[in-house]
């Protein structure tokens, strides 16, 4: 067995994840001008929601995951509706803060609804295979593969069509988007929505690789925030890149330098990079 | 084709415009006249649906409008061109033009011919297609919100202060592309402080003063009146 | 103050016993199965009451949450004894045991230290009576039954807790002596770390015949499974918290992967007097296995309503834990899901470990010499 | 000036009932908690100043209040320094490396910095939680001597300490006063406003944001040092990110951007939490809604609400006072 | 001459948006930067007040080289600007605004704030007074407690100049100072600005409304894609072939 390329592997698996969450909290960003805390809180609750649809109502896992999906995105736009709309002209501390009420709502009703241990999720895809001296279970295929659709989609959503491109208007300018015509409220829901979806994709995909538990997302969400500061704030391709990018220097780093530091690995690099250039690297790279 | 009835808005207790009459026939330019502060903008936010009216109503082609969203209004054929132009700045010029165009995103061919147009009507556009709508001049941007509502061929224009910040030769330029646009069928509703260049090309007017209405009449009348002269004309 | 007083004037007297531990936040399942078998205990102890000096008490356990945050503890701790003068206050963590030996022997309660990191004896407070074992009873087992069966490179993949590093550290050393060799060493953070392939990637690089993992039962269970999906073969040292039974559970039912494993004897397989009846309760009480949490607990309060009747006394702090030994001789056989024969003079329960192997996919015992 | 500051007798009493709270409750418990609150008011005044009246929202707070804390305890436990000596260095030390990080923070902007502190304090975190060999990992220290006598004065006894703590609190609330109502305090909240125009008006933004953010250290090092010699045992818990969350609800509830909120905001949930304990887990379930709910419908939080109140009430003072009681 | 620049070049991209300006503006008199949208006149102020850094050239004020000085320095050394989108503090009142205009003229520093020293009270007197005399100066005794948010467009451009003077400056940079202010109110503020010129402040302005500056102005700079076409008196601009084909076009009376 290769250890780098076991690693590189690895970190692709967990790239493909970071850059589903990064994606989401991007373009809410883009939309709201704020880093939308709750965003972890999804997350969590996507697992879950895929957990629960498994293991009571016995649903195939990948039913579950799409149920969950759903549900989430959901949920992501009725936070639009009750927590943000109402404070769309207030100032970023006002949304910070009640991101970060949602947060610890989010996470004690998890707490209350499923407790607080560990809760470990069950696939049909545990096979493991080997790549030449690459040990490749199918759930981490199926995490890449997924993820990397998703990311082309989701690209082609915003580039190629209007709908896609109303959600870059109305980031930069609400009422504008009024003035041409945009559906501003339309937008943002559609927005919170996708940015939910990706979250529960993310968090359903990783589960059965991981453990399911409440304060599931909170690592994630920094790294995420870690990740769209690195590829500029609102930018698409910046948030793809940069999933990768920790991705891999965190499996590199657990192996080269010390796995017990692995996690400040991605949190030192952006020290580093802001302290360099306090816009970002690809600042520039609005999608 | 427009008709403010009675209309009042309120900003908390505060009445930026009260009791308000203003009709607009199909294929004219009018102009309303008024200090600072004296309630132009918010009429015309008022029509565009951006604020409510707290009494009376807007009507377009005798249905009224001013219980529908932003969108929809734009959709029925009012835009406008807003004060401090709204624009979305980190989009190229480009791209802002073409998001002028989304009530038509359908008809592509179309869209291209307008978008010709307006590059026609303002060249300096065509040269920063390319640069992001923030790195504009002050001026150029007000060129870029005209050509943005444009975009959307609409039946009625709302213009609020198109010369702020225009060199005296664009302004000129300004006021003739304005009807131009006219007499290719779009109607016209200006608000104005350049009340000389505005009466200029207006077939009517109107004249606020603190949230009221005091005087309307033919641009003619409106030049003959000594208190317009005075206020407005500068002369 | 409450104790002793007449309650709801039935002619039995209460005596209150305090609880404060993680109710909420990463480690409240910990701190619920902990209290669980506090609540058992309690509830078959008020059936009939316990008669001191010729009164009959029942007890009323007060529990608080402390997010596993020492400044909680002991504001809780405060609180239980100013409102209801508790002689004895059960903390499942070093950090809240620490805050609360700061003040415990001016106030005069007992700490019920549920935790295995030594200091908290070694500082000499005279009221902290340690309830879980040390590791040192399963590192010798666990060393010799390896090195026979797997041979002597080891990969020590603790968890961060406090309580997996104090088991690595008291592990490796004596591994070494025995001429065993540390391969890898690093440790795990379950609620951190988003891929466990990528450290047994690593570990098992350095191809070890044994690895050391621990932690709840559900991660460790996870790890094994993983560092089985890489292709490892050799064998498992799990550290007591973790159950074997639970891991097979979550592996999928079957024993198979666990193959070469040695940990603690599942409650449930173990074979003292009192167990098997206590597991049979706790399961229709809860419906799930008690951890050793549990059962620690359970047993501990009996020892300590012992200690009072052998005391004669239900206030006084001091004099309940000079009759701790004696509540430990006059615990009733049935009770004794643990046989705790003595304490020692730091106040550490004194507990022979049992353990277990699986060999051919059943759970065998290991004799503990 | 905030409404409870406005009227001199009103703090006058509130000092008083402060003073007699002790001989009021005899009771050790609410002792504790009323000195624990005290500690926090201190550090949420440290964020109130940096978040409140200069605009910029660090979520490093509580890893600052850590570095205080550890500083204070591997001073007295490790260096085995004394205890006065160590109670003034502590602070300091957090303060210089407040300076550093500021030095680099400061370079970004709004939501940059907000996340960049974010991590900042993550990191500190993740620091004192590993590094086992200076901190003692999950470990945590042990062994915090609590306050020397000064003099006669014996500061061993939870009523003592009580005292102790309050005493610094009204110093930092005199400081922060000053501080708020001097020119230093008009240009935070210039800055706050618009940092182009206060360039152009010749304000250092530089200088000045650097000054509040050291400042905002400076007092989270006070609140660790304190909590540290008051609780007496410190683990990498008091550097984790739900402190600083916790620091920032009561700075929220109570009224960001005002003098009094960090009182009000700190003693309201304190006390609610200590009697919503039946709720246990499920604490945040009230909270997190309470933390939303406010900033949708009263940004100014209580203090504001209270102002609000008072400016109606009183309308020729109102355009005196509100812009200090104005939410950023 | 006060103030004066020597090549000054400011790039973007491609693109020069100011390209070897060389402007001397005289002390104590009206200037006047004049052309169409986008030749440059914002970016040669963003320049003179050091918001930006000019890519080449120099900045000279009172024989001192200030290219280089980050804005605040600028305004130390006496050069006040307003923008040409008035961004003032909304939620304060007037006078609260206008304060801090003068704290660059004080030395209180944390200690000072701290112990209420001599010097704070001194210098807080010193800024309130300023507050007051500016707001005086420019008009505004009556909307001195007003919240900013509260009062008119015109208002604003006037609490902006007080702004500007409460800092002292000895010359004053104006961006399109009566944009969208209606023609009496415009006459009202250039008597307001020739006030100030009598003070002895020198003025330097940028407008498109061509009556105003013809009357006002002694001296004007054209811009013209980022380079100087011409400087001079009105009247000789007024005739300048290249002006009015750039700027002016037919209607000199606009
Ligand atoms: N968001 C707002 N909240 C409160 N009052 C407002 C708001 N917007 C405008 N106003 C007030 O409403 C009145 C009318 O403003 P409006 O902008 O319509 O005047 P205007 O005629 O367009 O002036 P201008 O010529 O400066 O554009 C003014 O007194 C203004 O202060
Ligand atoms: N930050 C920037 N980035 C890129 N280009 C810029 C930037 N700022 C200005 N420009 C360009 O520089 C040129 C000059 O802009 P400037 O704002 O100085 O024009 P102006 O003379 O003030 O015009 P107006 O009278 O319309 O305000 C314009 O072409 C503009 O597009
Ligand atoms: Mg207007
Ligand atoms: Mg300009």
């Amino acid at each position: 067995m290769d250890v780098l390329l076991q690693q590189l592997f690895n970190g692709l698996t967990v790239g493909s994840v970071y850059s589903l969450v990064a994606l989401g909290l991007t373009l809410v960003y883009g939309i709201l001008h704020i880093p939308n805390f709750a965003h972890g809180a999804l997350y969590m609750i996507g697992a879950y929601i895929t957990y629960t649809m498994m293991s009571s109502l016995g649903f195939h896992y990948l039913i579950s995951l799409f149920i969950s999906i759903i549900v989430v995105g959901f949920i992501s736009v009725l936070m639009e509706r009750l927590v943000f709309h109402p404070l769309k002209d207030s100032t970023p501390i006002q949304h910070k803060v009640a991101a970060i009420g949602m947060l610890l709502f989010l996470e004690s009703l998890a707490q209350l609804i499923w407790g607080a241990d560990y809760q470990q999720m069950e696939t049909p895809f545990a096979q493991v295979i080997d790549l030449f001296g690459v040990t490749v279970t199918m759930q981490r295929l199926i995490i890449v593969i997924t993820a990397v659709v998703a990311m082309i989609l989701l690209y082609l959503f915003l580039k190629r069509t209007y709908t896609g491109a109303t959600i870059i208007a109305m980031a930069q300018n609400r009422e504008g988007a009024h003035l041409v015509g945009i559906n501003t409220n339309k937008v943002a829901m559609l927005t919170f929505f996708i940015a939910g979806v990706l979250a529960a994709l993310g968090a359903s995909l990783t589960s059965p690789i991981n453990l399911v538990f409440p304060s599931m997302g909170h690592l994630v969400i920094l790294k995420a925030f870690v990740i769209i500061i690195i590829g500029g704030m609102g930018s698409i391709p910046g948030a793809i890149l940069g999933g990768y990018i920790i991705g891999f220097s965190e499996s590199i780093g657990a192996t080269y330098l010390s796995s017990n530091y692995s996690d400040i690995i991605s949190f030192a690099l952006l020290v580093i990079i802001l302290t360099i250039k306090p816009q970002g690297i690809f600042s520039k790279g609005e999608a | 084709m427009l008709d403010l009835e009675n209309v009042s808005v309120k900003y908390g207790n505060f009445t930026p415009v009260e009791d308000i009459n203003i009709r607009v026939d199909k294929g004219e330019i009018v102009v309303l006249l008024g200090a600072n502060g004296a309630g132009k903008s918010t009429t015309f936010r008022t029509i565009s649906g951006l604020k409510k009216t707290s009494a009376g109503s807007v009507k377009l082609e005798n249905e009224p409008i001013h219980d529908q969203t932003p969108d929809r209004i734009v959709n029925k054929g009012i835009v406008q061109c807003a004060e401090d132009r709204k624009l979305f700045p980190e989009m190229s010029v480009q791209e802002n033009l073409m998001m002028g165009a989304y009530v038509h995103r359908k008809r592509k061919a179309k869209i291209k011919q307008t978008l010709r147009e307006v590059y026609e009507l303002f060249p300096i556009l065509y040269e920063k297609r390319k640069n992001p709508a923030g790195s504009l001049s002050g001026g150029q941007q007000q060129m870029l919100a005209i050509g943005r509502a444009l975009m959307s061929k609409p039946k009625l224009m709302l213009l609020d202060e198109p010369s702020i910040g225009l060199a005296p030769l664009i302004v000129d330029q300004m006021f003739e592309s304005i009807q131009q646009i006219n007499r290719e069928g779009t109607t016209i509703l200006l608000a104005e402080q350049n009340a000389h260049a505005a009466l200029a090309i207006a077939n009517k007017g109107y004249v606020y003063e603190n949230g009221k209405i005091v005087v309307e009449g033919s641009s003619e009348e409106l030049f003959a009146n000594e208190k317009v002269r005075k206020a407005y004309i500068g002369a | 103050a409450c104790s002793g007083e007449e309650a709801g004037g039935n002619g039995e007297a209460v005596v209150n016993i305090g609880y404060t531990g993680p109710l909420s936040g990463a480690a409240a399942y910990y701190g619920e199965n902990t209290l669980n078998g506090l609540e058992m205990a309690v509830e078959e102890i008020n059936d009939e009451g316990f008669e001191v000096n010729g009164t009959t008490y029942t007890i009323n356990l007060e529990t608080l949450d402390d997010q596993y945050l020492p400044n909680e503890a002991a504001a809780n701790a405060r609180r239980l004894v100013q409102e209801h003068n508790t002689p004895i206050i059960f903390t499942p963590h070093s950090g809240g045991v620490k805050a609360l030996q700061v003040f415990n022997e001016q106030e005069n309660f007992i700490i019920g230290a549920y935790t295995s990191e030594p200091a908290i004896t070694e500082t000499g407070n005279s009221l902290t009576v340690r309830i879980p074992p040390s590791y040192a009873g399963y590192v010798e087992p666990f060393t010799k039954y390896m090195m026979d069966r797997f041979g002597n490179k080891l990969a020590a993949l603790p968890p961060v807790t406090q309580y997996g590093k104090d088991w690595a550290e008291g592990l490796i050393p004596h591994w070494e002596d025995q001429g065993g060799e540390v391969v890898h060493n690093a440790s795990i953070d379950f609620s951190k770390d988003t891929d466990f392939f990528t450290l047994l990637t690593n570990a098992i690089e350095n191809d070890p015949d044994v690895m050391l993992v621990g932690g709840p039962s559900e991660p460790t269970a996870k790890v094994v499974q993983q560092a089985r999906d890489l292709g490892y073969e050799g064998g498992f040292m799990i550290m007591d918290q973790a159950k074997l039974d639970e891991m097979k559970k979550v592996i999928g039912g079957s024993y198979k992967p666990l193959e070469g494993s040695i940990g603690t004897m599942p409650l449930v397989n173990a074979n003292y007097p009192g167990t098997e009846e206590f597991v049979k309760k706790y399961h229709e009480k809860y419906d799930e296995d008690p951890g050793s949490e549990a059962g620690f607990h359970y047993v501990s309060m009996y020892i300590f309503v012992e200690a009072m009747k052998a005391a004669g006394n239900t206030e006084d702090a001091k004099t309940i834990y000079e009759n701790i030994q004696s509540g430990l001789d006059g615990l009733p056989e049935d009770k004794k899901v643990y046989v705790i024969p003595g304490i020692d003079e730091n106040g550490g329960f004194e507990i022979n470990t049992r353990v277990a192997a699986v060999e051919d996919g059943e759970i065998v015992p290991i004799k503990v010499e | 000036m905030t409404s409870i500051f406005k009227s001199r007798n009103i703090v006058i009493g509130l000092i008083l009932l402060a003073i007699l709270f002790p001989f009021i409750t005899q009771n050790e418990y609410f002792l504790h908690v009323m000195t624990l609150a005290f500690i926090w008011m201190i550090a949420v005044y440290g964020l109130n100043l940096l978040a409140g009246y200069t605009g910029y929202l660090s979520l490093a707070h509580a890893g600052f209040f850590a570095i205080g804390a550890y500083a204070f305890g591997l001073l007295t436990v490790k260096a085995g320094l004394g205890f006065w000596s160590a109670f003034i260095i502590a602070p300091m030390i957090t303060t210089a490396v407040g300076f550093l990080i500021g030095l680099i923070a400061l370079r970004t902007k709004e939501h940059f910095f907000a996340i960049y502190t974010l991590c900042v304090g993550y990191i500190i975190y993740l620091l004192v939680d590993k590094w086992e060999g200076l901190t003692g990992g999950v470990r945590g220290l042990i062994g915090i001597p609590a306050p020397s006598n000064i003099g006669p004065v014996n500061l061993s006894t939870p009523l003592a300490q009580y005292y102790f703590v309050f005493a610094i609190l009204l110093l930092v609330i005199l400081v922060i006063y000053r501080l708020i109502h001097s020119l230093t305090g008009r240009t935070f909240i210039a800055i706050r406003n618009s940092e182009d125009l206060a360039l152009s008006l010749g304000i250092s933004t530089t200088k000045n944001k650097l000054l509040s953010f050291v400042l905002s250290t400076f007092f989270a090092g006070i609140a660790g040092t304190l909590y540290a010699c008051f609780i007496r045992f410190i683990g990498p818990d008091i550097g984790n990110i739900n402190i600083t969350f916790d620091l920032l609800t009561y700075m929220i509830v109570g009224g960001i951007g005002t003098l009094s909120g960090p009182i009000v905001g700190t003693l309201l949930i304190v006390w609610l939490s200590q009697n919503l304990q039946f709720l246990q887990d499920y604490r945040m379930l009230i909270f997190g809604p309470l933390l939303t709910l406010m900033v949708i419908f009263s940004p100014g939080g209580i203090s504001g609400l209270f102002s609000q109140w008072y400016a109606k009430r009183n309308l020729k003072k109102s355009a005196k006072f509100t812009k200090a009681e104005e939410q950023v | 001459m006060i103030l004066e620049t020597k090549q000054l070049t400011k790039q973007f991209g491609g693109l020069f948006a100011v390209k070897d300006v060389d402007f001397t503006i005289e002390k104590g008199k009206i200037n006047a930067i004049i052309g169409p949208n986008g030749a440059g006149k914002s970016t040669f102020f963003n320049l003179v007040s050091g918001l930006y850094r000019p890519t080449a050239g120099q900045v000279i004020f009172k024989g001192r080289d200030i290219s280089s000085l980050s804005a605040n320095k600028v305004a130390k050394l006496g050069v006040a600007r307003t923008f040409q989108t008035t961004n003032l503090f909304e939620q304060a009142s007037v006078f609260d605004n206008v304060v801090v205009g003068h704290r660059l003229r004080t030395k209180s520093t944390l200690f000072d704030s701290i112990f209420r020293t001599r010097r704070l009270k001194r210098e807080e007197e010193q800024c309130k007074e300023k507050a007051i005399q500016v707001l005086q100066f420019v008009g505004l005794n009556h909307a001195v407690d007003q919240r900013v948010a509260n009062i008119s467009q015109e208002e604003k451009k006037r609490v902006a100049f007080a702004l500007a003077l409460a800092t002292d400056p000895e010359i004053v940079f104006l961006d399109e100072p009566t944009a969208g202010i209606n023609p009496d109110e415009t006459a009202e503020l250039s008597e307001l600005i020739e006030k100030m010129a009598e003070k002895g402040l020198t003025i330097c302005l940028i407008e498109h409304k061509m009556q105003m500056i013809m009357n006002l102005a002694e001296q004007i700079m054209v811009l013209n894609y980022g380079e100087k076409i011409a400087q001079g008196p009105p009247d000789e601009i007024n005739r300048n072939e290249e002006v009015i084909k750039a700027y002016l076009g037919g209607s000199t009376s606009a």
